[in-house]
C-alpha cells in the first residue's frame, strides 16, 4: 500500500516529544456512538464526550462545596429557592464547524433534554426555558438546590442547528459530532478512539496535547497491564496491590490518585428484621467493623477511601458538611465497647454466640453478587469482625440479577453497597433514609432506602434541606439528619466513592493531586477536560 | 416342561400355511415422485403359498435377495404383511406385539441365519435359555425346575454336559455350538414349527453337518415342523423331505426334494442346479453352461412382466413375457409343480420355446483378442 | 435432490426452534437492562436515571412476550436485529458487524489450521504407530485438559510483557486505524499470535486424536490391504487411500466447530481483551442485552446450521455413496 | 505344467511376538506351478488366509514372518526370495508379479474412489512411462475382459453388485498380467449361479493368459471341480497334498477324508455323510504331535507325541503327492 | 469436543468372528471383566481420579486451614505453612484446593449422570422406536446441539438464582447431553438391526426389556465413553462459569480460586502460587478422565488396542518397525522352525487311542 494515503502513516510516534496522551477505560470494545447524552455512548463510556462537548460550569467533585469554574457560561445567578436561574453565556466560544455558539443553543439543549423523556437522565425537573441575548433562563418546578452543580456541571451543551435535523435525538449515533470542545474527533474504532486538538476557534487557550487516543479494554486485568507497561497514562481502574503492580513499575512516573467525592459505600442492614431493629446491635456492628483492613484487603488501600467520620461523610470532600458535633469523631474499633453497648441492649454473649434478649442466637447473611470481588472480601473481613461479637455471619455470593432485586425489595439481612453521589451529603443520606421512597418488603424501591429505614424525622429533614431557601435552614436540616444517621445507624459507612485515577508523568505533568485538588481525576468525568487543559509536557 | 407332544397329533398335519403371502416394502420417496401417485416398492414376496407339515422339512431355496428371509420373517410374524394370510393350525392369525404375538411366538419360533449375530454378546447362555423358557412359561415354579429345564433344553441340541456350556458368553462358543444354542432357546418357547433360516450358510463343512443332523433328529424325536432355508441346493436334497424353489420374489417349482433336485422342471431350478458345484463334473467343460445364467437379478422394485425369469431364460416363448405363469402339476412325481409356461401344452404348442430368448453371449467371453502385446511390457 | 429438500427442511425447524429459544430464554432472566447499567456505574449514575433510561430503552411500554416475539420475527423478516442497550443506541448489526470479522479471523484461521495440523499429524501418528509422533500423544492430551483460559493467562505471564514481542491484549495496536495497510495487517497480526497459539495448542490435539483413532481402523480395512498388495507407494496408500477414508468423520467435526467458532472462544477472547464476538456475548449476558443477545445467538444458530450444511455438502462431494440417492 | 514359479520353503507365519505368538502357519512347503490351479483347503482358522497374506508381506501387525523363505521365477531372469526383498523391490514385485483377490470385493474397493481410478493408478504406479490414454484404454480393455461394460469406468464401487465388484477385483488383478494369481475365498459371498459365472471366466481367462493360481476356499466340491492340485491345512499344516481328483477319489489323511465326507452331494447317490467329530484346535494350545489326533478317528500311538512330516508317501502315486500321517509312512520328505 | 469419533464405529467385544472356542477355563469370566484395568492408560486415569474422588471426600477433614480465614501472611508464596501460599486476605490456597475437590467432583459427577441419563433416554428411545419419535428427538437433540451451550448455561445459571452447586451441575446436566443422544441413537439404529435383537423380539421378548437388557448392556461402551466427556466439560464449564465470576456458587471449587486470583491479578503481582495449583489440578482431573476414555475405547474397540510392542527384532539383529502393508520378517532362512518328526515309525498300529469322545464337536 502507498504509505500516503494510509490512515495509519506515521502514527507510531515514538515515545520523544509527546504530542499524544493515550488515555484507556477497561469497558470492553465500543460501538461508534458520540451521543453525549446518553451514557452508553463510546464518548460516555471512554469520557471523551467532554472533549468535543462542554458544560456550562466546571465544577470540582473533589471539593465539592467549592463554587463552580465558569466554563460556557460566565456566570449563574440563582433565585433564593432555587426555582430559577439565570445564565449568561459567554460570547467568544464556537462550534467546531465554525458557528457560533449562543444562548439559543444553551437553551436548546434544555428544551432538548426537557422535551426527550428518554434524555433527562437526572430528572431535572424544567419549567420554562428561555433565552435572550446572551443569556438563558431556566425555571424548575422544585427546588434544585442539591442538583445545580451537577446540572450546570455535567449537562453537555450542543449546537442548534445540528440537532435540529436530528430526528430522535434519544437514538442517534450522532456520528459527525460537533461540539465546542477543544478536541475534535479523528477516528473511531472498537478499540480506540483518537481525538485531535482544534486548529482555531476555541474560546481559551488550545491543550497541549495535541492528540488524545482514548483505548477501550476489554477488562481490569487487560487495563492494568496496559498501564504497568506504559501504553496506556491515564486510566480509572482498579488495581489490587497497586503498588506491586503498578508504582513499583516505575515508581518515579506512576501514580495513583483516588480522592473521595459525596458518595458511600456501606453495609446496608435490614432495620426490619429482627433483632437487626434493635439500634444497639447495629451501633455495636458498626463499631467492630475493621474500615482499615477493608480498605486497605478489599479496596488495595485505594479504591473506596476510607470514610473515618462517624457522620458516614469523607474527607475533604465532606468536610465543609460535617455538624459541629460529629467534627473531629472518628469511627475506630472498639470490640469492647461494642459488646457493652450489647450487654447495656439485653444482649447475651455466650462465649461465642450472641443473644438477642429474647434468646435467639443473632445470626446474619452478608450477601453480595459473586462476580464482585471487592464486596465479597469486605464482607469476609465484617463477617470476622462480626464473629468477635458472637454474630454468625455467613456470606452469600448472589446472582447479581437476583441481588439487586432482593436488596430493591428489602430481601436481605445485610448487604454491600453504593449511594448516590451529589455535590452536597444530600444524596448519600436521601439513598439510606429518605421516607418518601420506602417501600413495603417486598416491593422494589430502586430510589433508595434499602434497609427499609423509616424515620418521618429524617424524611423531613431530608425535604427541608433540599427545599431550604437560606443556609441556615439547611445547616439545621442537615444536623439533624447527621444526627438521626449517627444514632439510628440506618447503614453502617465504610468507604467512599472515588473518582480517581491511575496515571503517568513520563509524558505529562501538571496533573490533579493531593497538593492540587483542582479537580477529579477520573477521564470520564466532566471535568477531565479541565484536566487535560493543565497538561504539558514533561520534558519541557 | 412339556415338549413331548409327539403322540398328540397325527404326523403330517398342517401346522403353518401361508396363503398368497405378499410383502412390498415401500421405497424411500423422491422428489420427483412427490407428484405422481405411484408408490415404488420393492416387491420383496409377491403370493406365495406354502405348507409346513409336522415332522417335516421343508425347504426354501433360490438365489441371494430372492425373498427367502422375507417369507421367514413374515411367518415369524416379524414383518406385517401386505396382502396375503397365514394361517396356523387352520386359524387365520396376524399378530403385532403384546400378549397375543408371545403367545404365537410360543408355537412358531424363528432361527436366524448368522449364529455370530444372534446371540447377544453380553449375555451367557444361560442367560438367553431362561429367557425363552420364561417368556413361554416353561421354566417351571421353581429354581430347580428351570435348572433341569435348561440341562433339557441343551441336551437336546446335544451341548453336553450342560453345565459345561450354560455360564459361557457366546463368543467363547464355536459357530456350531452357538447354532445349537440359538435352537435351544427357539426349542425353550416349546413350538410347533421351527422358521430355521439359512441356519448353517455361515458354518464350516464339518460343522455344518453337525447342525443339520441335529435338526433332522429334532424333527423326528419331537415331531416339528421345520421350514429349512438355505441357497445350497445339495443340503436340501439331503435334509428336507420337500423343496420349494424361489426366484424374484415368487414361488417357481415346488415338490418332494429328490425330484426338485435330480429332475428340475423350472428353467431356473436347472441352472440353479448347474451352477451348482458339483466335484464329479470334469473341470473347464463349462463352456455352454457359462453363458446361460448370465444378467443380473431382475429388479425387484420394477419386476419384469409375465415369468420373472423370462429375461435370463433360454427357453422363454413370447407368452412369457406377458402372461404371469400359473402352477402347473409336471406329472413325474406326485405333488411336483412348476410355474412355467413350459409345461402348460397349449402354449408351447403355440410358441417355440427359446423363441423369446434374448441372447446374452457378452463379448467379453466370445472375443479372444484383447491384450495388446505392445503395452504389456 | 430428496435429500437436500430434506436437510432444507430439516435446517428450517431447528433454525426456527433455535431461534425461538433465544428469543425466550434471555428473557427469562430476572433484572433489566437499566438495573445492569446502575450495576455497572456503581454509584456514579444516581437512581434518578432509571426512569429516564427506562424510555430510552423503550422498556416503559408493557407489550407482551407474544407480541414481542411477533415483531421480533417481522423485524427479522426485515433484516432489522433492533439496539443494543450495552450500546444504545447502536443498532446490534453494528455491534456484531465490528466484532464478528475479528472472531472469525482469529478464531476462523486457527481452527483451520488446528485442522490442518492436527489432521496432518494423526495421519503420520496412525500410519506410523509407535514412532515419535505416537508418543507425542500423551503431552497433547494434557495440553487439552487445560482450561483454555488458564492456558492463555500463563501465556500471556510467560510470554508478554513490557519488552516482549507479544501484546497481551487487544486486536492492533491502539495507535492504528483499521485499514488494509502495511502498519495495520502486521499489528493485527502479532496481536493474534498469542491467542492463535493458546486455542491451536489446546484444540489440535483433539484432531490428532480423532484422525489418529480413524487411520487406524481404516488401516485395517481391506482395501487398505488391497492398496499395498496393489504395489503402490506407501504414500499414495497412506493419502489416497487411508486418509481420504478416515477424514470422513473428521470433516463433520470441522465443520461443527467452524459452526462453534463464533460463540465458542468466549474465554479467549476475555483473557486476551481480543475484541470478538465471544466478549460480546458476555457483556450482553451481564448487561441484559436482549437484542444483542438474540442478534448473537442468531449468528451463531446461522453459522452453525451454515457449517452444518457445508458439512454435508462436503460430505456428499467426499463420500460418493452418500450420493447413492438422487 | 512341471516348472514351478512359486516355492513356499518352511515358511512359518506367527501373530504376535514371544510367549504370546501364535503360529498360525507352520513349516508350511507348498511348490505352484506355471499355469496350475493349486486349490487350499482347510477348516476355519487353518491358516490358509495367513499363508496366502503372508507369503507377500501383507499381514497386519501383530503378523509376523518368523521363518522361512518364498522363492519366485520369474518368466525371465532368477529365481528369488520375495521374503528378502527390499520394501521398494517389493512394491515393485507385488501385483506386477503376483496379485491377490480378496474374500470381501465390496471392501476391496476402496470406496470414495471411481473404478477407473482404481485400475488406472496400479498402472500408474508399476508402469510409469504409460501415457494415461492408455492407461485408460487398457483399463477398459479389462473390464471388457472380464465381462463389464466399459461404461461402467465411472461407477463408484456402491454402485456396482457384489458380482461385478469382484468382477471388477478379478479384473484388476489380471491388468499387469502377473504370473501368480491368489484367490483367497473370492465367491463365498456370491451365490452359486454367479460364482460359476466368474469362475468360468477366471478359468477361461487362465487358459488364455496363463497364469497360475491359488485359489481358497471352503467348498471342497468347488476346489475339486476347478483345481488341479489341491492342499489341504489343518492346524496351520499343510496335511495333503496331491491332483484334485486323486485327493477326492482316495484322500490319505484322515482330515481330508473328514472334510469329504461332510458335504452333501447334489449328484449321484445319496452317500452317507459322516463329518468330523470335536472341535478345531486352539492355536494358542495345540495338541502335542498331530495337531488332528484328537479327533482322528484312526489315532494310534504315535500321534500324541510326535509331529508327522509332510512327505511322498509310499503309495503307488507317490511320487505326486504328500501327506503328513503316521499312518502313511513317508520316503521322501519335502524339503 | 472430547468424545473421539472412534467410539461410533466401536466393535462390540467377541463379536468378532475369529473369537475362538476355548477350552473351558474357570474364574475366566471375571478375569474379562477386569480387563479394562489391566490397560495402563485406564489404569493411570483410575488411580488419578480415585486420588482426587478421596479428596473430594476427606478434602475438608483433612484441609489444614479454614478455606475463608484470613491469615496474617498477605499473597505470600509456598511456604511450610502454607503449601501453596496464600491469598490477598491470607487465606491458604492449599486448602482452598483440597475443599474446593468435592464441588468440581460433585458438579462433574452429578452433571455426567444426568446428561448420561438424558442422552441415553433420548438417544435409545429414538434410535429404537423410530418414526415420529425418532423425528421429533432427534430434531430436539440437534437444536440443542445447535445452541451454544457455554452461553445458555450462562444465561440459566443467571436466571434461577440461588441453587449453589446442585443448580450448575443441573444445568450443565441438561444442556451437554445432545451430542451423547446423537451418538446413542445412530449406534442404537444399528443395534436394532442386529439379528440378536430381532431374536429376542422373534423369541417374544417385550419392548422395553429389549431396550433395557438387550440394547443398552451393548452401549454400555459409548454410555461410559460419553459420561467420563461429560463429567470433563461439566468440570471445565462449572470451573469458567466460576472464573468468569457467574452462578451463585458460594462454596469454594477451582474456578473461584482462579476467580479471585484473576480478579486480584495475581500473575501481575507475580503470585503465579495463586494461580498454577488450581489450573493444573483441572488438567490433571481432565488428563485422567482423558485417559479412562481412551482405556474405554480401546478396550471396545480391539483395533485401537496397541498390540503391545511396535518393533520387533529380526534374526540378522535390526529393528523393524510393524507397519500396515509390510509384514516384518524375523528369519528368512529355510529352515523348519518346528520339528515335526522326519523318520516315521513304522510298525505302529492304526489303533484309535484315548480320544475323548465327544460328540458335540
Ligand atoms: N427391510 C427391507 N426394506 C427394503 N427392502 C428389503 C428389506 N428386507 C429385504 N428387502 C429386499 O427384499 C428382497 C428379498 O430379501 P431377502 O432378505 O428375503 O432375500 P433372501 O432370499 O433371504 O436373500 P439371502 O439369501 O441373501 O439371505 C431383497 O431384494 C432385499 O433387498
Ligand atoms: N490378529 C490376529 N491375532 C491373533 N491370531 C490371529 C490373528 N489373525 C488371525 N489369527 C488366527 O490365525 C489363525 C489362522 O487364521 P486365517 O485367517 O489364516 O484362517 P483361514 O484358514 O483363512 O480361516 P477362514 O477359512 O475362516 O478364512 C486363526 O486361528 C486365527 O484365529
Ligand atoms: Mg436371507
Ligand atoms: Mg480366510
Amino acid at each position: 500500500a502507498c504509505s500516503g494515503d494510509s490512515p495509519n502513516a506515521g502514527n507510531k510516534n515514538a515515545s520523544g516529544g509527546a504530542t499524544f496522551l493515550t488515555v484507556g477505560m477497561p469497558n470492553g470494545p465500543q460501538t461508534e456512538n458520540h451521543n453525549p447524552f446518553l451514557g452508553t455512548s463510546a464518548g460516555a463510556s471512554l469520557g471523551y464526550r467532554w472533549m468535543l462537548y462542554e458544560p456550562l460550569m466546571m465544577w470540582n467533585p473533589v471539593k465539592p462545596a467549592d463554587p463552580s469554574k465558569p466554563w460556557l457560561a460566565t456566570g449563574a445567578e440563582w433565585s433564593p429557592d432555587f426555582k430559577k436561574v439565570t445564565i449568561t453565556v459567554r460570547d467568544n466560544a464556537t462550534w467546531s464547524d465554525g458557528q457560533k455558539l449562543t444562548a439559543e443553543d444553551v437553551a436548546y439543549t434544555f428544551n432538548l433534554i426537557k422535551t426527550n423523556e428518554a434524555l433527562n437522565s437526572a430528572a431535572t425537573p424544567y419549567g420554562e426555558i428561555t433565552a435572550s441575548g446572551s443569556t438563558v433562563t431556566v425555571t424548575f418546578t422544585n427546588s434544585m438546590f442539591v442538583y445545580k452543580d451537577k446540572w450546570l456541571g455535567q449537562t453537555p451543551i450542543v449546537p442548534k442547528h445540528i440537532w435540529e435535523g436530528i430526528k430522535d435525538p434519544a437514538t442517534d449515533a450522532n456520528k459527525t459530532p460537533v461540539g465546542s470542545g477543544p478536541y475534535t474527533l479523528k477516528s473511531f474504532t472498537p478499540q480506540t478512539t483518537t481525538l485531535s486538538v482544534r486548529t482555531e476557534g476555541y474560546w481559551q487557550d488550545l491543550p497541549q496535547v495535541k492528540e488524545l487516543r482514548y483505548t477501550s479494554y476489554t477488562d481490569n486485568n487487560a487495563q492494568t497491564t496496559a498501564l504497568s507497561d506504559g501504553s496506556a497514562e491515564w486510566s480509572f481502574v482498579f488495581i489490587p496491590n497497586y503498588k506491586t503492580v503498578f508504582i513499583d513499575k516505575d515508581p518515579a512516573h506512576y501514580k495513583v490518585w483516588a480522592p473521595p467525592v459525596l458518595g458511600i459505600h456501606g453495609l446496608y442492614i435490614n432495620t426490619t428484621k429482627a433483632p437487626f431493629d434493635n439500634v444497639a446491635l447495629r451501633k455495636a456492628m458498626s463499631m467492630v467493623v475493621n474500615r482499615e483492613d477493608i480498605f486497605n484487603q478489599a479496596e488495595a488501600g485505594y479504591f473506596h477511601p476510607l470514610v473515618t467520620s462517624v457522620t458516614g461523610l469523607p474527607s475533604p470532600a465532606g468536610d465543609a458538611f460535617v455538624a459541629e458535633e460529629y467534627k473531629g469523631k472518628n469511627q475506630t474499633v472498639d470490640v469492647e465497647g461494642a459488646k457493652k453497648v450489647l450487654a447495656d441492649a439485653g444482649f447475651k454473649l455466650n462465649g461465642t454466640t450472641l443473644n438477642d434478649p429474647s434468646g435467639k442466637p443473632v445470626k446474619i447473611t452478608l450477601t453480595d453478587p459473586s462476580g464482585w470481588s471487592d464486596y465479597q472480601t469486605s464482607l469476609e473481613i465484617v463477617k470476622d469482625n462480626f464473629a468477635q461479637i458472637g454474630i454468625a455471619a455467613t456470606v452469600d455470593k448472589a446472582n447479581q440479577d437476583a441481588w439487586f432485586r432482593n436488596v430493591e425489595e428489602g430481601k436481605f439481612d445485610a448487604t454491600f453497597r453504593w449511594t448516590n453521589g451529589g455535590s452536597t451529603p444530600y444524596d448519600i443520606y436521601q439513598t439510606i433514609m429518605d421516607g418518601k421512597v420506602l417501600k413495603k418488603i417486598g416491593t422494589a424501591s430502586p430510589g433508595g432506602n434499602f434497609g427499609r429505614f423509616n424515620s418521618p424525622e429524617a424524611t423531613t429533614a431530608l425535604a427541608a434541606y433540599a427545599n431550604a431557601t437560606d443556609d441556615a435552614a439547611r445547616k439545621t436540616a442537615m444536623n439533624t439528619i447527621q444526627k438521626i444517621f449517627v444514632e439510628q445507624v440506618p447503614m453502617i459507612p465504610v468507604g467512599a466513592d472515588n473518582i480517581g485515577m491511575a496515571y503517568s508523568t513520563k509524558n505529562w505533568v501538571g496533573w490533579p493531586d493531593d497538593t492540587n485538588t483542582y479537580g477529579a481525576g477520573q477521564p470520564t468525568q466532566a471535568n477531565a477536560l479541565d484536566v487535560v487543559l493543565h497538561l504539558k509536557p514533561a520534558n519541557s | 416342561m412339556t415338549l413331548s407332544q409327539e403322540a398328540e397329533a397325527p404326523a403330517n398335519e398342517v401346522v403353518l400355511e401361508a396363503i398368497g403371502l405378499t410383502k412390498h416394502f415401500p421405497v424411500r420417496r423422491r422428489l420427483r415422485d412427490l407428484f405422481n401417485r405411484t408408490h415404488d416398492a420393492v416387491h420383496a414376496v409377491d403370493d406365495v403359498h406354502l405348507t409346513l407339515r409336522r415332522g417335516r422339512v421343508t425347504a426354501l431355496v433360490g438365489e441371494s435377495g430372492s425373498g427367502k428371509s422375507t417369507v421367514a420373517r413374515l411367518l415369524a410374524q416379524l414383518y406385517p404383511r401386505t396382502a396375503g394370510d397365514i394361517q396356523l393350525h387352520g386359524q387365520s392369525t396376524k399378530v403385532r406385539g403384546g400378549r397375543h404375538f408371545r403367545q404365537y411366538a410360543a408355537r412358531v419360533q424363528m432361527i436366524f441365519q448368522d449364529p455370530f449375530a444372534s446371540l447377544n454378546p453380553v449375555h451367557t447362555i444361560r442367560y438367553h435359555l431362561t429367557r425363552s423358557l420364561k417368556i413361554h412359561h416353561n421354566a417351571g415354579s421353581n429354581a430347580a425346575e428351570l435348572e433341569e429345564a435348561l440341562t433339557n433344553l441343551l441336551t437336546r441340541v446335544s451341548l453336553t454336559p450342560p453345565e459345561r456350556y450354560l455360564d459361557k458368553f457366546p463368543h467363547e462358543l464355536s459357530g456350531g455350538q452357538r447354532q445349537r444354542v440359538a435352537i435351544a432357546r427357539a426349542l425353550g418357547a416349546d413350538p410347533e414349527a421351527l422358521l430355521a433360516d439359512e441356519p448353517v450358510s455361515m458354518l464350516d463343512v464339518s460343522i455344518r453337518l453337525g447342525v443339520l443332523n441335529l435338526l433332522r433328529d429334532l424333527k423326528e424325536r419331537l415331531n416339528l415342523a421345520i421350514l429349512y432355508i438355505t441357497h445350497d441346493i445339495a443340503s436340501a436334497r439331503y435334509f428336507a423331505d420337500d423343496t420349494m424353489v424361489m426366484y424374484a420374489g415368487r414361488m417357481v417349482e415346488g415338490g418332494d426334494s429328490e425330484t426338485v433336485t435330480q429332475t428340475p422342471a423350472h428353467p431356473y431350478t436347472r441352472l440353479l442346479i448347474d451352477s451348482a458345484p458339483d466335484p464329479d463334473r470334469i473341470a473347464n467343460m463349462l463352456g455352454d453352461h457359462a453363458d446361460r445364467g448370465n444378467g443380473e437379478p431382475p429388479s425387484l422394485i420394477k419386476p419384469p412382466s409375465g415369468c420373472r425369469f423370462h429375461p435370463r431364460c433360454p427357453m422363454a416363448m413370447p407368452r412369457c413375457t406377458t402372461d404371469l405363469p400359473v402352477r402347473l402339476e409336471i406329472g413325474d412325481k406326485p405333488g411336483h409343480w412348476a410355474a412355467c409356461w413350459l409345461y402348460d401344452e397349449a402354449t408351447v404348442a403355440a410358441e417355440k420355446p427359446g423363441s423369446a430368448a434374448i441372447d446374452h453371449s457378452p463379448e467379453a467371453v466370445t472375443v479372444a483378442d484383447h491384450a495388446h502385446p505392445e503395452e504389456v511390457r | 435432490m430428496k435429500f437436500l429438500v430434506q436437510r432444507v427442511l430439516f435446517y428450517l425447524f431447528t433454525a426456527w426452534a433455535a431461534i425461538t429459544i433465544n428469543f425466550f430464554i434471555p428473557r427469562m432472566i430476572p433484572g433489566d437492562p437499566v438495573k445492569s447499567l446502575l450495576a455497572r456505574f456503581q454509584g456514579q449514575m444516581s437512581t434518578d436515571a432509571i426512569d429516564s433510561l427506562y424510555v430510552l430503552f423503550g422498556l416503559d411500554k408493557n407489550a407482551s412476550v407474544w407480541s414481542q416475539y411477533i415483531d421480533y420475527w417481522k423485524q427479522l423478516f426485515q433484516g432489522d436485529l433492533g439496539l443494543s442497550f450495552t450500546a444504545f443506541p447502536s443498532p446490534v448489526s453494528e455491534v456484531i458487524g465490528d466484532a464478528l470479522p475479528w472472531t472469525v479471523a482469529l478464531v476462523g484461521i486457527t481452527t483451520i489450521i488446528s485442522f490442518f495440523i492436527g489432521t496432518s499429524l494423526g495421519v503420520l501418528a496412525g500410519w506410523r504407530r509407535g514412532s515419535w509422533i505416537d508418543g507425542l500423544l500423551p503431552a497433547t492430551t494434557f495440553l487439552s485438559s487445560v482450561p483454555y483460559f488458564w492456558l492463555g493467562l500463563l501465556a500471556i505471564y510467560l510470554l508478554a510483557g513490557p519488552d516482549s514481542f507479544f501484546p497481551s491484549s487487544g486486536g492492533y495496536d491502539g495507535a492504528y486505524v483499521p485499514a488494509w495497510d502495511q502498519y495495520f495487517i502486521p499489528s493485527a497480526i502479532q496481536h493474534s499470535l498469542l491467542p492463535a497459539l493458546t486455542i491451536l495448542i489446546s484444540s489440535v490435539s483433539g484432531w490428532i486424536l480423532s484422525m489418529r483413532n480413524m487411520m487406524v481402523t481404516v488401516a485395517a480395512e481391506d482395501y487398505i490391504t488391497v492398496a499395498h498388495a496393489k504395489g503402490l507407494s506407501d504414500r499414495r496408500v497412506a493419502l489416497s487411500y487411508a486418509a481420504r477414508n478416515a477424514l470422513l468423520p473428521n470433516v463433520s467435526g470441522f465443520a461443527l466447530s467452524l459452526g462453534f467458532i463464533v460463540g465458542g472462544t468466549l474465554l479467549v477472547e476475555i483473557v486476551f481483551s481480543y475484541p470478538g464476538l465471544g466478549f460480546l456475548l458476555f457483556r450482553a449476558v451481564g448487561a441484559k442485552d436482549y437484542p444483542l443477545m438474540q442478534g448473537i445467538f442468531l449468528v451463531i444458530t446461522i453459522s452453525v446450521l451454515v457449517a452444518n450444511l457445508i458439512a454435508d455438502i462436503a460430505y456428499l462431494l467426499l463420500d460418493p455413496r452418500t450420493r447413492k440417492e438422487g | 505344467m512341471s516348472e514351478p514359479v512359486l516355492e513356499i520353503k518352511n515358511l512359518n507365519v506367527d501373530y504376535g511376538l514371544g510367549d504370546q505368538a501364535v503360529h498360525a502357519v507352520r513349516d508350511v512347503n507348498l511348490t505352484l506351478h506355471r499355469g496350475e490351479v493349486l486349490g487350499l483347503a482347510g477348516e476355519s482358522g487353518s491358516g490358509k488366509s495367513t499363508l496366502a497374506y503372508g507369503l507377500t508381506r501383507l499381514l497386519a501387525p501383530p503378523g509376523v514372518v518368523s521363518g522361512g523363505q518364498v522363492i519366485y521365477h520369474p518368466e525371465k531372469g532368477d529365481a528369488y526370495d520375495v521374503l528378502g526383498l527390499s520394501d521398494k523391490e517389493l512394491q515393485a514385485f507385488r501385483w506386477a508379479e503376483t496379485a491377490i483377490v480378496f474374500q470381501g470385493a465390496m471392501n476391496s474397493l476402496n470406496p470414495v474412489h471411481k473404478i477407473s481410478t482404481q485400475l488406472t493408478d496400479v498402472l500408474a504406479a508399476h508402469e510409469p512411462q504409460m501415457s494415461s490414454h492408455s492407461r485408460t484404454a487398457r483399463a477398459r480393455e479389462m473390464l471388457k475382459l472380464v465381462g463389464i461394460s466399459p461404461d461402467r469406468m465411472d461407477a463408484y464401487p456402491h454402485q456396482l453388485s457384489g458380482g461385478m465388484r469382484q468382477r471388477v477385483m478379478i479384473g484388476m488383478a489380471l491388468i499387469l498380467q502377473p504370473q501368480v494369481v491368489i484367490m483367497d475365498e473370492p465367491t463365498t459371498a456370491l451365490d452359486v449361479v454367479m460364482q460359476r459365472q466368474i469362475l468360468g471366466q477366471l478359468i477361461e481367462l487362465r487358459e488364455r493368459l496363463g497364469f497360475s493360481v491359488i485359489f481358497i476356499t471352503h467348498d471342497l466340491s468347488l476346489l475339486v471341480e476347478f483345481s488341479n492340485r489341491i492342499a489341504i491345512m489343518y492346524g496351520g499344516r499343510i496335511v495333503e497334498e496331491a491332483q484334485a481328483s486323486t485327493l477326492y477319489r482316495e484322500s490319505l489323511h484322515p482330515y481330508s477324508a473328514g472334510l469329504l465326507g461332510s458335504f452333501p452331494a447334489l449328484r449321484g447317490p445319496r452317500r452317507e455323510l459322516t463329518g468330523i467329530p470335536g472341535s478345531p484346535p486352539d492355536l494358542k494350545g495345540m495338541p502335542t504331535g498331530c495337531s488332528f489326533h484328537p479327533r482322528c478317528p484312526k489315532a494310534f500311538d504315535p500321534c500324541a507325541d510326535n509331529i508327522p512330516v509332510l512327505g511322498n508317501p509310499d503309495t503307488p502315486d507317490g511320487a505326486t503327492r504328500t501327506v503328513a500321517c503316521w499312518l502313511h509312512p513317508v520316503k521322501q520328505p519335502v524339503s | 469436543m472430547t468424545i473421539p469419533t472412534s467410539s461410533i464405529d466401536q466393535v462390540i467385544p467377541g463379536q468378532g468372528a475369529m473369537a475362538q472356542p476355548e477350552p473351558a477355563k474357570p474364574k475366566k469370566e471375571k478375569r474379562r471383566r477386569f480387563r479394562f484395568v489391566s490397560n495402563r492408560k485406564a489404569a493411570t486415569g483410575i488411580i488419578v481420579l480415585g486420588i482426587y474422588l478421596l479428596f473430594a471426600i476427606i478434602g475438608p477433614w483433612v484441609a489444614p486451614y479454614d478455606p475463608d480465614a484470613r491469615g496474617d501472611q498477605f499473597v505470600a508464596p509456598p511456604s511450610a505453612d502454607h503449601w501453596f501460599g496464600t491469598t490477598h486476605l491470607g487465606q491458604d490456597i492449599f486448602s482452598q484446593i483440597l475443599v474446593g475437590t468435592r464441588a468440581v467432583m460433585l458438579v462433574g459427577l452429578a452433571a455426567g449422570v444426568l446428561a448420561t441419563l438424558l442422552s441415553v433416554l433420548i438417544g435409545v428411545t429414538a434410535g429404537y422406536l423410530g418414526g415420529g419419535w425418532d423425528d421429533s428427538l432427534s430434531a430436539l437433540s440437534n437444536v440443542f446441539l445447535v445452541i451454544p451451550a457455554l452461553p445458555l448455561i450462562i444465561i440459566v445459571t443467571a436466571a434461577v438464582p440461588g441453587g449453589g452447586d446442585t443448580l450448575v451441575a443441573l444445568i450443565i446436566g441438561f444442556t451437554s447431553w445432545a451430542w451423547g443422544a446423537r451418538v446413542l441413537r445412530a449406534q442404537t439404529l444399528s443395534l436394532r438391526r442386529r439379528d440378536y435383537i430381532e431374536a429376542s423380539r422373534a423369541n417374544g421378548e417385550s419392548t422395553w426389556r429389549i431396550v433395557i437388557f438387550e440394547i443398552l448392556p451393548n452401549l454400555t461402551a459409548i454410555i461410559a465413553s460419553g459420561f467420563v466427556g461429560t463429567v470433563i466439560f461439566a468440570v471445565t464449564s462449572e470451573i469458567t462459569l466460576a472464573f468468569i465470576g457467574i452462578g451463585s456458587v458460594s462454596s469454594w471449587n477451582w474456578g473461584t480460586i482462579l476467580f479471585w486470583a484473576q480478579s486480584q491479578q495475581a500473575l501481575a503481582q507475580g503470585a503465579w502460587w495463586w494461580f498454577v495449583p488450581a489450573g493444573l489440578a483441572i488438567a490433571f482431573l481432565g488428563t485422567a478422565l482423558s485417559l479412562i476414555n481412551f482405556g474405554i475405547d480401546e478396550f471396545v474397540s480391539p483395533r485401537l488396542r496397541s498390540m503391545g510392542k511396535t518393533k520387533v527384532k529380526t534374526a540378522s539383529g535390526r529393528t523393524v518397525r510393524m507397519r500396515v502393508g509390510f509384514t516384518p520378517v524375523l528369519d528368512n532362512s529355510a529352515a523348519p522352525h518346528t520339528h515335526a518328526s522326519p523318520i516315521p515309525v513304522i510298525g505302529g498300529k492304526p489303533t484309535p487311542v484315548n480320544r475323548s469322545k465327544e460328540a458335540a464337536q
